[in-house]
């Protein structure tokens, strides 16, 4: 096998081109999906038997609460990364996506608030998805919180890289566990994602979104990253060039 | 290499022993936490009861956590801690052992301080050995987990809220497992099932948590 | 960003004191040195090998005392000194004792240090240099608090480990009256 | 199409504030999350615009 992409990927310079050529593509491609995925969503999907129209919340709340879970994912691998290989890049994906899967977090717990009203007749059950994620709003917390705190850039990473580690350890363990409380106290409530058999019609708008919501993050990702590596390479040559080069597009 | 590990655990105990108002704070805090609830809800009987798994997990937790703040705090201002990153002794081993030692005196404490309180709630006697039991089996783990953060926020002024913040999440299964067994016992339900759990996460904890606190040490002392 | 373009080496029965201002990054560098600090760039060799990969020679070849030498306050200077051996390089208690007596501490070995005056205490984290122990000593401000007295015998110590083959990296303030054969200055000052 | 009128398709069967609100809430903040970074790359690029300016007068 040949590493020398592995190591390339490591190289600012290296990733700032390749960045700049993947980032247009993937916000054309972010917002085409999650546009065709809003107008079939809202407008030419099915209303659900039960529930009726209010389930079209379904097709924000469910891509985001995926985001929030894979991004917390993406922290702990990237902190892996960097702590293992020394790769600088890792360290700044770390502390770039944390932001946006806070606030993927955010928007599943309010949607799942929204929709709750008009299922459940009130805005908070302590239903087991819900109370997972707000479990989740706070790691994300802790994680940005912790990188904050911490002057020195270098050990910000790792500190931020270590406790996402621990936390993705724990969080089949704190899923489990608030699973296990919740069918305890509230025995068989109204889950409101677990349906049987989506039609065509309905799950298919929900794929686009899903990935429309993926590639977006992408975006902001490469979008948030790539300023950070210029500050970073800011006495650097080609970051000098590479500034100087905006400066005279953007006058 | 073991010798190491008891030297380790002889040495904090005289620390502990030489200065013992340490040790006894945590335990007025957690008597004080509980004495707040029938003040907050009212002295109702069956109202304690009912709460007393819940409120003996939360102030235990909260003790314990309260105590770990200081765990490494003069260890990294004395500079004991670049002599250990610096020992030909692996790093994990060193602070299983400074862990444990600190539980054995404060984590201790509060599990065997906790039935008397346990009473004053009004809890029957029949479930005093699973609350026991299953503070025995979740206080190590809360030591241990609390022990990362304090290794990740020891260098910092104000690390005392944010190591609440970063830790309080990942002590949430401890806490529905424990407060769980409490209560499946207080209603006479086996409680086997939710000790099992708890002593799996414990020895997941002993086996684990130590390579993450080396690694949070080790990058505190480098700042 | 402390310092940059910085290329030294050093041998077997040398020197190095590393002098220059207030947060030109002396005991930065000594850290880098001990393997406690990671550089942004470059690398530090030990025996010409990459120093992150081996750390339990770098835990056998080294001695490190830094500004706060871990010294508890609680414990007394032999207790102390029986720890920070069992640490790094196993002694016995009489070689341990000797040690004390040698840096002029007898009679205080079970007091507990916080009774003893700050130089006192410099002194018991320093009874470490008179101990067998690793060839490589990295020491950080060891002068401090010393009296004069003292800080001569340091000085004779010192210079005496490098004649027998060791080495030294140090910073102080203070310059040395007392030079061994290998001794070099490095000034952070000038190099930024 | 699952409406037949284009009020029928606000009001989404009575569920209509449910819907919306959730819907402009959620695309404000992804609209803020990819306004954010990209205000903060001018700002930093007008940053460095006037270091540059500074450095020639010199």
């Amino acid at each position: 096998m040949n590493w020398t992409w592995f190591h390339k990927l490591g190289s600012p310079k290296w990733f700032y081109q390749i960045s700049g050529r993947w980032l247009p593509w993937l916000a054309v491609a972010a917002v085409l999906l999650i546009a065709v995925g809003l107008v079939w969503g809202l407008a030419f999907a099915p209303p659900d038997y039960q529930q009726g129209n209010s389930f079209r919340i379904i097709y924000i709340h469910v891509p985001a609460a995926f985001l929030a879970q894979s991004i917390y994912v993406m922290l702990a691998v990237a902190g892996l990364v960097g702590l293992v290989w020394k790769m600088k890049l890792a360290d700044v994906a770390l502390q770039q996506a944390a932001p946006f899967g806070a606030w993927m977090t955010f928007i599943a717990l309010l949607t799942g608030a929204i929709w709750g009203k008009p299922t459940w007749g009130t805005y908070w059950v302590w239903d087991a998805r819900l109370t997972s994620m707000l479990i989740l709003l706070f790691l994300y917390f802790g994680v940005i919180a912790l990188g904050n705190a911490i002057t020195n850039r270098d050990s910000a990473a790792k500190a931020c890289a270590v406790l996402a580690i621990v936390g993705v350890v724990n969080i089949p363990i704190i899923k489990y566990s608030v699973e296990w409380w919740n069918t305890l106290h509230q025995p068989a409530t109204f889950s409101v994602v677990a349906k049987p058999a989506m039609p065509f019609e309905m799950w298919m708008p929900l794929l686009i979104m899903v990935l429309g919501f993926y590639c977006l993050f992408g975006a902001v990702l490469l979008l948030r990253m790539r300023l950070e590596v210029l500050k970073r390479e800011a006495r650097s040559s080609w970051a000098q060039a590479e500034i100087r080069a905006q400066l005279e597009k953007t006058p | 290499m073991s010798g190491v590990f008891f030297l380790l655990m002889r040495r904090e105990a005289r620390l502990l022993f030489r200065r013992p108002a340490e040790l006894a704070n945590p335990l007025v805090f957690f008597s004080i936490v509980i004495a707040l609830f029938p003040l907050a809800v009212g002295p109702e009987k069956q109202l304690l009861q009912t709460l007393s798994p819940g409120l003996i997990w939360v102030a235990a937790l909260l003790a314990v956590l309260l105590s770990l703040d200081g765990l490494f705090r003069s260890d990294f201002e004395d500079g004991s801690l670049e002599q250990w990153v610096l020992s030909s002794h692996p790093l994990p081993l060193l602070v299983l052992a400074k862990v444990l030692a600190h539980w054995l005196f404060s984590g201790l404490a509060l599990v065997l301080l906790a039935p008397l309180l346990a009473l004053m709630l009004g809890l029957p006697v029949r479930c005093l050995p699973v609350l026991l039991l299953s503070l025995l089996l979740g206080t190590p783990v809360l030591s241990l987990l609390g022990a990362v953060g304090a290794a990740l926020t020891v260098g910092l002024k104000r690390g005392g809220l944010l190591l609440a913040l970063l830790i309080l999440p990942l002590y949430i299964p401890v806490l529905i497992l424990g407060s769980g067994a409490l209560q499946a016992s207080l209603q006479g339900l086996p409680t086997s099932g939710y000790l099992l759990w708890l002593a799996s996460l414990a020895a997941l904890a002993v086996t684990l948590t130590p390579f993450a606190i080396g690694a949070g040490l080790t990058i505190s002392v480098a700042e | 960003m402390l310092f940059e373009n910085l290329d030294l080496r050093l041998g077997a029965g040398e020197m190095l004191q590393v002098s220059g201002p207030n947060g030109s990054g002396k005991t930065s560098l000594l850290r880098l040195l001990a393997g406690l600090m990671q550089p942004t760039s470059g690398d530090i060799l030990l025996n010409g090998q990459p120093l992150a990969g081996q750390r339990s020679e770098l835990a056998r070849n080294l001695l490190w005392i830094g500004h706060a030498p871990g010294i508890k306050g609680l414990l007394s200077a032999e207790e102390n000194l029986a720890w920070l051996c069992a640490l790094h390089h196993p002694a016995t208690r009489s070689a341990i004792w000797q040690a004390l007596a040698a840096i002029g501490l007898k009679g205080f070995e079970d007091v507990p240090c916080h009774t003893l005056s700050a130089g006192q205490q410099r002194r018991v984290a320093l009874a470490r240099l008179y101990l067998d122990g690793p060839r490589l000593w990295v020491l950080d401000e060891p002068f401090t608090a010393l009296d004069k007295a003292a800080v001569a015998q340091l000085e004779q110590h010192l210079a005496a480990h490098c004649e027998a083959g060791g080495s030294v990296v140090l910073t102080t303030h203070h310059s040395l009256t007392l030079k061994p054969a290998g001794y070099r200055e490095l000034d952070l000052g000038r190099v930024a | 199409m699952s409406f037949a009128s284009f009020g029928e398709f606000l009001a989404m069967g009575n569920h209509g504030l449910y819907v919306w609100s959730a819907y402009a809430i959620s695309l404000a903040v992804l609209g803020l999350n990819v306004a954010l970074p990209i205000m903060a790359r001018r700002r930093y690029l007008q940053d460095e615009a006037r270091r540059l300016r500074r450095e020639e007068s010199k």
